[in-house]
């Protein structure tokens, strides 16, 4: 697979960014991958993981472990760190690459106790008004059975819940496979931005695939129509900003995660700028404004049917 | 107690629902069989204990109306949002057809324009705000409206000072919506956690089947979460986890019971005294209110900071402040390109 | 031991009530029963239980089942109820009776998802502004494996953190055994009451004979200078009345009940009327107010050794 | 990045724990062996290594001021309330005697006056407050003395907007003072809410054995856990789990490791890395209140209610308001009967 992905890479858009619903600028005339060529993309097991992230943009990471209940998700890690001049909560998925660490990984799909974890982090930083930043990788929330009898939806709801009221700036960044609620789980943020190769998706294409055409290998044409790119999102308002891969992520890990770090380093100090510089009340208007930013997501008709 | 809504009124058609469990079709004829005592009871009995087998307690799904109608005071029921409906915003088309088709065959077989209801009423004289779920619309999956009308309801609930009751049974987001259905999660739980801070209670039924995107989000974010006996909850669907895990799933798994066992709901409630029950909540919170009320005279309540004037009649003319987020200016009052 | 008991009786004292610190009155000659007799009445299986309570004192009561995260706890159970013209949330140990009753009850020994369901139960107290009522009849924390595993010690500190910082009015009323900090756990109110045959104890008076008389017989030795009485509690300002029983609790079920109800209802009124009643932040009084009260707890010397 | 201490400054013997572990006693003599590996390791050599085996990481116990000397920078540690020491408030006997008794040989032996230690320091030029246990002094069980000195260095913490670190290792709630002791859970725990709200971080870090009433305090009640790799950690004591449960403990129960898998600790730190760790979580808060302070320069500290005013020696003077509960008027300054 991964020759096959690499030479997608020539027939691939050099850059494409567009911040806040601004139309995204395409240069370059090579043909757009398709849906389907980012899907494997997205999933390209050399593409830098959140754990690369936080090593190559962070100092002095203290990962906190645990959601003081049950267990720790080594799906869902998180901690403190420094990030420039401030200190962060720093939250993601994070996937394994050799077979042993996919497991212990859970292949990026976290457990219960992985969004409790991210709740109690989460709670932590708006203790101490830490900004949090969160990275988006795993296939989804883990579909097993343990999962289950410790209440998934719930852990995932009670996330959500509070990561919609939380006073402090949350960036997240999709920045490989951004898997259905258990990817927004992290995600409900005042930023949401995406690499240009990274998907984000209501479900999987093979899993739509399977359910709606009854054959999981339409999983192309399902990803197709599904809109789950980054430029499609964009123009959808639903993500807030591309961050371009002009070359793939896993063929150019140092300049994509310096470009994702800029991008965060960007949107935070707007943030802060904009909210909390000068208001100590500032987190209230903050928190007005994300839930005015995810009221207005939908695409409905108001008059008669 | 049990009110023999089907009988009395004749008023909602018995419908089958379209959810492959052929054994729970109640047929035109007289007799039907419960699917778990195997038991023939007549239909007109079934109806009149609403749908419960009188043998085994087997509860048999119900319509979204065929709810409200069990529920509610008698003529309390105001419904809002009628017309708000379904768009296509992706040009979504699968291996059967379009969503646009789609839609409209949902929406004449089951007679609804969205998988939502949502209206106020009073339940054993308390007002209360209803969302409930329709499963014969495309398996109550959550899109764009579900979450609108939802919203709109929990924003009703939190302006009037409320309670909001939901009603759930889904198989989660509606993939032909693709991302704006993931999105209707958070937009929900994000009004809940508004409604939350402003002292209003949020009671949540779940009912069989309730799954993915429902179950991680609004429904379970409650104060009181009740659930039918018997109701399958959960996150994944039993089939995909025996796929993935190859596991054999034990005994009763995701069953109502199995999730109270597991700590994850408050309460078993019984359909034929669910009203009781209802009444008994929402008494204690009412007294409360009042209780708080007598205390301290001034408003509690702080309305909620994106205005939205709703009509009762589901017109909408809602005013959201000009976002300060860069760039951006968009209320609802001049739709952005994907609202027609 | 139930004939042993009731030969006690009659050498009861027949009225004894002090509150808030004033000295008890006690009336009648006869001989106060000794530590282990009390410890023996507090056990005593024919002794009201806390459902007792909630099923003569309140209507209306809704339990609410669950710590939406591992299980349901049946020795710690609570909900909503009415009692007189309230709301409140009721908390509160649940001893069986019958053996097959003991062993779902667990002995009346919380797990920790009986205290994360206590501190949920709290938090929507608090929501909603319901005063909490609690009753007070535990061995003390399940020692098992499996709690251990799920964090009793954590469970614990944090329902005791919930409750210390809670802006409703809370009443505990110890009705049989006050177990060390699984009683605790439910029990940092702003009024404690007891009733006069109720123990509240460190550790149970046959384990701190194990420990420090190395003899578990030595039992009432040990109840004796642990001072683990109601009057003697009283005495040391940790406790703030005490519920007299004319007649052993488990001989007058009816009056025993009764009189902590109207008990309950006194210093629920009086909480109000102090703190709540005109003045929308009285929460905040309330709880620093409950602060002090256990800030001043303790004795010590303050010169040197 | 770790201190010699024991060798440089001579300053503190080493201390055989009174703890009935043998094994652990740092002899006079030359050689040690290690309770885990066996090896023979030359006392100096172990104590330059902060009494963590060279070869297999054994953490030997360390008593209060061994770790204070360890982790704080040097000459910056100030004690506060060295003076205030237990009263026996029940008369308290048992079979090998009265508690005042024991508490006498306890201090002789021990060198302490109390199990609790605390002051300030600076650990990697952070300022922070300190409270840690001395299991010499009765298994550094939780009564009287040691829950005013923690609440104590709590509310200083609160006042000054400083950090604070505990250091746990305790048998548990002390029986010999009853329920004042187990009133100094509550007491404690209540200080760390105010703290809490004050937007002051706790750092506890717990070390072997660390049970009962402290486990189930206090020491779990932070934003961030810390243990030392191997520490027992519990609510009950595994004799006790096992004389009731009859059943055999799991492997590795109840260690570090153990808790961390259970998700119940952030981290488990490596004694001769703890001053680099607990560096760069001070950092952290510091550059995070600095921060907050850079954007709003008006104060975000809250200072407590009740009003401690308390100097450096200890010197209590100490301000509460009286108490509005009908009948009561106690203050500090006025000691209730059983103060002395
Ligand atoms: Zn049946
Ligand atoms: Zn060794």
């Amino acid at each position: 697979m991964s020759d096959q992905v690499d030479d997608l890479v020539s027939a691939h858009s050099t850059a494409l960014i567009g911040v806040n619903g601004g139309p995204p600028a395409v240069t370059g005339t090579a043909p757009r991958p398709t849906a389907w060529d980012r899907v494997k993309l997205a999933r390209h097991p050399e593409r830098p993981r959140t754990l690369d992230y936080i090593e190559r943009l962070t100092t002095g990471f203290i990962e906190m472990h645990g959601d003081r209940s049950a267990g720790d998700d080594q799906a869902l890690i998180g901690g403190m760190a420094q990030f420039g001049d401030r200190t962060v909560m720093v939250l993601g998925h994070q996937k394994g690459r050799a077979t042993n660490e996919n497991i212990a990984r859970n292949f990026g799909m976290p457990r219960p106790e992985g969004y409790r974890k991210a709740e109690r982090l989460m709670t932590h930083a708006a203790k101490f008004g830490l900004p949090v930043v969160s990275f988006i990788d795993t296939p989804g929330a883990d579909p097993g059975i343990s999962s289950e009898e410790r209440g998934q939806g719930v852990a995932i709801a009670e996330s959500l819940l509070t990561m919609a009221d939380l006073p402090v700036p949350l960036v997240a960044v999709v920045i490989g496979e951004g898997g259905s609620g258990g990817a927004l789980a992290i995600g409900v943020a005042d930023r949401l931005l995406m690499l240009e190769n990274a998907i984000y998706a209501v479900a999987s294409p093979e899993g739509c695939a399977a359910i709606l055409w009854k054959d999981a290998a339409k999983a192309p044409e399902a990803a197709e129509t599904m809109r789950i790119t980054a430029p499609e999102l964009l123009r959808f308002e639903i993500i807030d900003a591309v961050i371009p891969e002009p070359t793939p992520a896993h063929l150019a890990a140092e300049a994509t995660i310096k470009a994702v770090g800029a991008a965060i380093a960007h949107h935070l100090d707007a943030l802060e700028s904009a909210y909390l510089r000068g208001d100590p009340r500032g987190g209230d208007r903050l928190r007005a404004d994300r839930y005015a930013k995810f009221r207005r997501i939908g695409s409905w008709r108001d008059g008669p049917f | 107690m049990v009110r023999s809504f089907f009988h009395r009124h004749g008023k909602f058609q018995p419908v089958a629902p379209d959810d492959g469990r052929a054994e729970q079709k109640i047929p035109d004829d007289l007799w039907v069989k419960c699917p778990r005592c195997q038991e023939l009871l007549y239909s007109k009995q079934l109806e009149q204990n609403a749908r419960v087998c009188p043998k085994c307690a087997y509860h048999f799904r119900l319509r979204a109306r065929e709810r409200i109608f069990l529920l509610a005071d008698d003529g309390t029921f105001h419904e809002w949002d009628k017309d708000i409906a379904p768009r296509d915003p992706l040009g979504f088309a699968d291996g059967s057809g379009t969503y646009a088709e789609k839609l409209v065959t949902t929406r004449r077989k089951s007679g609804e324009t969205e998988a939502l209801v949502t209206g106020r009423a009073t339940i054993g004289g308390h007002r209360v705000a209803l969302a409930v779920c329709d499963f014969d619309f495309l398996g109550a999956s959550m899109g764009s409206v579900f979450g609108e009308k939802l919203v709109r309801a929990i924003e009703r609930a939190g302006d009037r000072n409320i309670p909001l009751l939901t009603i759930s049974a889904s198989g989660g987001a509606r993939m032909h919506e693709g991302m704006f259905s993931l999105m209707q999660m958070a937009k929900s739980v994000a009004a809940l956690a508004r409604l939350g801070n402003a002292g209003v209670p949020h009671i949540s039924l779940l009912t069989d089947p309730c799954y993915g995107g429902v179950t991680a989000s609004y429904a379970t974010v409650a104060d009181v979460i009740l659930a039918e006996p018997g109701a399958l909850i959960g996150f994944a669907g039993p089939r995909v986890i025996e796929q993935i895990t190859k596991q054999k799933l034990p005994e009763g798994f995701q069953t109502a019971e199995f999730l109270l066992q597991h700590g994850m709901i408050d309460l078993i409630a019984e359909r034929t005294s669910l009203r009781t029950t209802l009444t008994t909540l929402l008494a204690h919170y009412g007294r409360a209110a009042d209780h708080q009320a007598m205390l301290n005279p001034a408003p509690r309540h702080r309305p909620s900071e994106v205005a939205l004037t709703l009509t009762e009649q589901g017109v909408v003319a809602a005013h959201v402040p000009a976002l300060s987020l860069a760039g951006r200016s968009v209320s609802h009052a001049e739709p952005s390109p994907h609202h027609e």
